[in-house]
């Protein structure tokens, strides 16, 4: 049976060192690839790795969803997003010469440039440190449910029915917005702006 | 007949996307070498999004002198060439070429190749309507099986016209004064087998085609092409008398044996759209179906030449005009002669031509996807646009 | 709701009655035909390839060099190289040049040739390998007996007679041909003879010498320019107006089984 | 009336010869991998053979597919051509080999010895990369099916998920990604639309086809594939097709009476509120045959067939996403597709056609002469006994795929044959105003009305 193979320490133990890794490689490959299009499809392969580990952990439904749903549908979305927003004038942001600048200057200049890393450094650290500092989650021991889809739709639907359907408002008010805020323009724009590339030029700097 | 059955809603491209959604507009260039530019055509588009918003349309690269041509050759020669200019209806630009000069010369044209003319006619516009119905199909997607069905049909016609004339295409049938052979008793046999089979065959056509709901989605009010506009830009053919404007030359300005043949000319009364042309030329084919019938029955014995034919011959000088109604509308000749062994002149009138013209205006506010139902249902063949 | 629902119905109906059109296709007979192994029964007045004819029973050569075919050509694909024989001073046929890769098939060539010399045969399978194949010289274009006599067959044209020697002093003369047959038979075509009538050639009894003339600076540059070519036409053609009258009585055998072709202009020649 | 019988004698002959070599073909590699090697190795190695066995285990299935893939796919191509001409009244490929039997091998030699271009301006990577991910899921997808169709084989069943038709779906959805990629990659703007309506495409109508799927599952009360199966046993009025099991208490009265057994309260079991019950019964029916429709709807989308083959809508894009692609990367993309459809159509088989299952019921299988004895005979023979060759519950539920399945198939290539293509504005109107509406519809009536009558689940 594949539990048994899996359920061998080592090969478990090696199999999530494998997709960990390349999960990490991948989401820098995101951060650095110039190319942004490019990027969208990378996440699509970091989004899969996920998948990978949540299957290592038993999570087989999740990790149908991950792939389902992450991975396709909505880094799809971001794809064609990318594509329509005419990605190349980013792809030259060029870099401030700093060597003119003071020393100070010149590390907040870099601080400034690395922002999304120092982010994501920040979130990772956090993250670690939820998880590991002494047993703040804690480790179910139930064994696994037989049908665990089953057990899934049966929590979904009583013990966590209403953060479920608050997760379900919220999701749609975030897409009525994405609505209101698309057909918001048009009211705004005739006041404002008469010639079309005006509006041409607001239409790309909001859907950026 | 079928049109009230079919109701489909009312489309205006314009619904479906917002005008407050302004990306920035793409030109692509469309042919010659596309595979749906029915030869080599070349548009220009200029598009946003999906929508059309100028289109350029350019002509001339199949542009092969064919007025000049005739000013270079003599009568005899330059009746072999003509068939070429409209290579799927060459009997009508010999028709036409032929009546010009006996206007010209004076020459009468027994009845019995009155008749011939008019069947090999008819029958020269049932396979071109029969090839644009394949490849109209093929433009809309369905590539894999239907279009065999009219060129099947095509085929028989092809055979009769090799029979009669030598060639499948460039026939040279046609020649001054009247027809070129005889065809023997079998030909008028085949013949009359053909036009007691081919309206089931219509009928088979129509039954997979003419009611399918995403044929009638992708025909029912697009391309539509405006009585004022028509009438402005000089289309005709099927194409104008889907506007509501019945100018049938075979009705408005009789020839040949035509006021002795009963037909109905096809016309629509409101402005029309793709389908009402897919539907015109469905019903011509019927109609012509039913002329060469008529024909098959009245045709005479006797002469078919009105004068002789030889490499040497001459027109009398003076100036000649004459038209036929053409699967694509009404081609025109005009030939000046000297009253030498060479013409001084040829000047062609292609419904083509004009018809293309028009191709402009119907597909500013289209979608993309919509370019090759509208180019495709004004039925253009590119020799006859570039002579 | 009830609308919609009809009219799905109906869409659905449609497309099940198409989808049984076309299944109902799959009982008929295929209409294609796998083409080498079965070659497609041509009609008699297909006009594929050129050929020339002999005599399909002496095997004599039919061309009179009248050129015609070259001169109505409007490709100007044919050639012909001629000379004055020495002997019967009548034209001898050299070499007979067909561009197929010009040639545009209308058989114009063909209705005007009075020998029925130069036909257009059934065949239509012209592949080549280099352009240059696709000239064909006079032995490339030559017929054998045999498919002389089946061409002259099926498209019923009149047998020629075998040359007889009193035809040669009387067309002799005229512009006519003296025939390159394989066999080298010494006695000119009785087709020479019967040739004048259609083509008017023999109207220039006064007028040979000059027409040979002609020829012969012709073929000193083969590719011969358009304007010369025509003027000499025009000197022909309006000879034959005059002296078609004079048909002789072989001019009238021939006459009347002319190929479907042109019933009517024979009727105006008479 | 049939003046065609020639050509169809051959086009059904053609079928039979090839599926023999197809599934013998593959027979034979998982026989040889997944029984005889193993048999060899317990002789020779004893013990120690576990962890070779082990993983042997894993790999047999995967074999199975692999030498499956290419074969079915060659097979799939020559029967399209050859059915599309029998459709338009021609004859088709018949050159090559005996009677054409080899046109799509010649085909396949050729796009392998074709240059491979990447043109000027393309992005070398994902330009290579597109045709991988294209067809990988096709065979990572194609795998948990291979229990349910083979009616459980032992072989087989290492790799069934308990969620089996939510990895296949998932596993469907992935080559979207790579028409994208295709499309992105190729530098050229009628590919690059071909992607992006691929996607928009895909996207739209996965929703009616997952919920079209969902409303079997939610009538079968699973995901796993082989318990579907299962469920559907014992005849047509079981299939998930009819109500997904509303008719099984019928078929179980039927069969009661039938066998003289006390037909008891058997209906009353199944159809506890008489009156409503038989109106729910109804209502399932009318559903699942509309979810069945809606499945093979979205099926065509989702696998670019006519008339939703958009993305490479050929009078519109050239050829779409695959307008840069050649020799052997064209090939994968050709492959993936009849795969595809080849995996689409086992899915809907399994889901609603019963998988295996005969459509006879048992009742009446059961009053044909010489069936039992004919079974039991291949039960006892050598084949079966000692070499495990064949397994008669196995070879007659695969026979019983395959007809449905090349059904499905000949069906869809017949759809190829008449209708013409959507505009991309009324596919997606089609899709979001039509399809998912109804299929929202169907799940809440199915939902509702499983309540009133005993359903598989």
């Amino acid at each position: 049976m594949l539990a048994t193979l899996l359920a061998a320490p080592a090969v478990e133990t090696w199999l999530f060192y494998i997709f960990a890794s390349l999960a990490i490689c991948l989401a820098v490959g995101v951060l650095v690839d110039r190319v942004v299009i490019r990027s969208g499809f990378i996440l699509i392969g970091v989004f899969g790795t996920i998948a990978g580990l949540f299957l290592l952990l038993s999570a087989q439904f999740l990790a149908l969803a991950q792939i389902m749903i992450y991975a396709v549908a909505i880094t799809l979305v971001i794809v064609i997003a990318l594509m329509l927003t005419n990605p190349r004038s980013e792809v030259e942001a060029a870099p401030g010469s700093s060597d003119n600048l003071p020393l100070p200057a010149q590390i907040w200049q870099n601080v400034k440039q690395g922002f999304p890393l120092w982010v994501s450094v920040f979130i990772f650290a956090t993250i670690f440190a939820a998880l590991t500092g002494e047993k703040r989650w804690p480790v179910s021991t139930e064994a696994l449910p037989d049908n665990a889809v089953r057990v899934l739709g049966e929590q979904l639907t009583t013990s966590y029915a209403i953060p479920f359907e608050f997760a379900s408002v919220l999701l749609l008010a975030a897409l009525m917005g994405a609505i209101m805020m698309a057909k918001n323009e048009k009211p705004e724009s005739t006041e404002v702006t008469s010639t079309e590339e005006q509006k041409a030029e607001e239409n790309l700097a909001l859907s950026r | 007949m079928a049109t009230e059955l079919v109701k489909t809603e009312d489309f205006r491209s314009d619904d479906l996307r917002t005008d407050d959604l302004r990306t920035d507009e793409m030109i692509i260039n469309m042919g010659p070498q596309h595979p749906a530019t029915h030869g080599v055509l070349r548009l220009i588009l200029t598009l946003d999004g999906e929508k059309v918003k100028h289109v350029e349309p350019i002509l001339g690269h199949l542009h092969r002198a064919q007025e000049w041509q005739g000013q270079n050759r003599t009568w005899f020669q330059y009746q072999a060439l003509i068939d070429r200019v409209d290579y799927l209806s060459g009997m009508f630009t010999s028709w036409a070429m032929a009546r010009s000069c006996e206007q010209l010369d004076g020459i009468t044209v027994p009845p019995r190749a009155e008749y011939l003319r008019v069947m090999v006619a008819e029958m020269n516009r049932i396979s071109s309507h029969l090839l644009w119905l394949g490849t109209y199909l093929i433009d809309l997607g369905a590539m894999f099986g239907f279009p065999f069905y009219p060129f099947r049909e095509r085929e028989k016609l092809l055979d009769l016209f090799e029979e009669i004339s030598g060639q499948r295409m460039m026939f040279n049938y046609i020649r001054i004064g009247g027809v070129h052979r005889d065809p023997k008793a079998e030909w008028f046999q085949k013949v009359r087998k053909f036009t007691e089979e081919f309206p089931q065959r219509v009928d088979e056509y129509e039954a997979i085609v003419t009611e399918n709901p995403i044929f009638l989605k992708r025909t029912k009010g697009v391309g539509i092409l405006k009585q004022s506009v028509a009438k402005d830009y000089g289309v005709t053919g099927p194409c104008i008398r889907c506007s509501g404007i019945p100018l049938d030359l075979r009705r408005t300005k009789p020839y040949s044996v035509y006021p002795e043949l009963k037909f109905d000319v096809i016309t629509y009364d409101k402005e029309g759209d793709t389908w009402d042309r897919y539907m015109a030329r469905i019903l011509e084919m019927r109609q012509s179906n039913e002329i060469i019938k008529q024909c098959l029955d009245m045709i005479p014995a006797g002469e078919i030449m009105g004068k002789k034919q030889m490499a040497g011959m001459r027109i009398k000088a003076g100036e000649g005009f004459a038209a036929v109604e053409s699967p694509r509308g009404i081609i025109g000749c005009y030939v000046t002669s000297t009253g030498g062994e060479k013409p001084f002149r040829f000047r062609w009138r292609n419904p083509s031509f004009c018809n293309l013209s028009v191709l402009s205006e119907l597909l500013v506010g289209s979608p993309i996807a919509d370019i090759m139902a509208i180019f495709g249902s004004i039925d253009v063949i590119l020799p006859d646009v570039d002579r | 709701m009830a609308n919609l629902l009809a009219r799905a119905f109906h869409g659905l109906n449609q497309v099940r009655r198409g989808l049984a059109t076309v299944f109902g296709h799959s009982f008929r007979e295929p209409i294609t035909k796998e083409y080498p192994q079965i070659v497609p029964d041509i009609t008699t007045n297909f006009r594929g390839r050129l050929a020339l004819t002999v005599n399909p029973e002496t095997g004599d050569h039919l061309c009179i060099s009248c050129r015609q075919c070259e001169r109505v050509c409007p490709d100007k694909c044919i050639e012909i190289t001629s000379a004055k024989s020495a002997e019967t001073g009548k034209l001898e046929l050299i070499d007979f040049k067909i561009d197929h890769g010009l040639c545009m098939f209308c058989g114009l060539c063909t209705e005007v040739c009075p020998t029925y010399c130069i036909i257009n045969t059934n065949d239509f399978e012209l592949s080549e390998y280099a352009r240059e194949d696709l000239i064909y010289d006079l032995k490339k274009l030559t017929l054998s007996q045999d498919e002389s006599a089946f061409y002259f067959e099926r498209k019923e044209m009149p047998i020629p007679k075998p040359k007889p020697a009193k035809a040669a002093p009387a067309a002799g003369a005229a512009a006519a041909a003296k025939p390159a047959a394989a066999a080298g038979a010494a006695a000119p075509a009785a087709a020479s003879a019967a040739a004048p009538a259609a083509a008017g050639a023999s109207a220039a009894k006064a007028e040979a010498p000059k027409a040979e003339e002609k020829k012969e600076e012709k073929k000193e540059e083969p590719k011969a320019e358009a304007p010369k070519a025509e003027e000499k036409k025009e000197e022909k053609k309006e000879e034959p107006k005059a002296e078609a009258p004079k048909a002789e009585e072989k001019k009238e055998e021939k006459k009347e089984e002319p190929k479907a072709d042109s019933p009517a202009a024979e009727e105006k020649k008479d | 009336m049939i003046s065609n019988g020639a050509e169809i004698g051959k086009l059904t002959l053609l079928s039979l010869v090839w599926l023999t070599i197809v599934f013998t073909a593959v027979w034979m590699a998982t026989w040889a991998v997944g029984i005889l090697l193993p048999m060899l190795l317990q002789n020779g190695l004893g013990e120690r053979a576990m962890l070779i066995n082990e993983i042997l285990r894993f790999v047999t299935p995967v074999v199975s597919i692999l030498v499956f893939i290419p074969i079915n796919a060659m097979f799939m191509v020559l029967i399209e051509r050859r059915a599309l001409a029998l459709f338009t009244v021609r004859k088709g490929p018949n050159i090559v080999g005996p009677d054409g039997y080899l046109q799509t091998a010649a085909d396949a030699v050729k796009l392998l010895f074709k240059e491979d271009i990447t043109p000027i301006g393309a992005d070398a990577v994902m330009f290579t990369l597109a045709p991988i991910v294209f067809f990988a899921p096709s065979i990572f997808g194609a795998v948990p099916l291979l229990a349910a169709v083979t009616n459980n084989h032992a072989l087989f069943q290492v790799l069934n998920l308990p969620t089996g038709i939510f990895y296949v779906l998932a596993a469907a959805s992935v080559p979207v990604v790579a028409l994208v990629m295709a499309g992105w990659s190729s530098n050229n703007k009628y590919s690059l639309v071909g992607g992006l309506r691929s996607a928009a495409q895909a996207i739209s109508y996965e929703i009616p086809l997952v919920l079209s799927i969902i409303t079997i599952c939610v009538l079968a009360g699973t995901l796993d594939l082989v318990k579907i199966t299962e469920q559907q046993a014992g005849g047509i009025l079981n299939w998930n097709l009819l109500g997904g099991g509303a008719l099984s208490g019928i078929d179980k009265y039927l069969a009661a009476m039938i066998s003289g057994q006390p037909v008891g309260s058997i209906l009353q079991a199944s159809y506890p509120f008489s009156a409503l019950s038989a109106v729910a019964t109804g209502a399932l029916i009318c559903c699942t045959i509309i979810s069945f429709w809606l499945y093979l709807t979205g099926a065509c989308a989702e696998i670019n067939r006519i008339p939703f083959d958009l993305p490479e809508a050929e009078s519109e894009l050239v050829s779409g996403y695959n307008t840069e692609y050649s020799g052997i990367k064209f090939a994968i993309f050709f492959l993936a597709e009849f795969t595809n459809l080849f995996v689409v159509s086992s899915i809907a088989t399994v889901m609603f056609l019963g998988g295996g299952d005969n459509p006879i019921p048992v009742w009446i299988l059961d009053k044909l002469p010489l069936v039992p004895q004919l079974v039991q005979a291949l039960r006892d023979s050598f084949l079966v006994q000692t070499l495990h060759l064949i397994n008669p519950e196995t070879l007659f539920s695969t026979l019983w795929v395959i007809l449905k399945v090349y059904s499905l198939v000949f069906f869809a290539i017949l759809i190829r044959g008449t209708l013409p293509r959507f505009r991309i504005d009324q596919l997606m109107d089609f899709g979001w105003k039509r399809l998912i509406p109804l299929s929202l519809i169907v799940f809440v009536i199915v939902v509702f009305a499983r309540g009133l009558v005993n359903c598989h689940g």
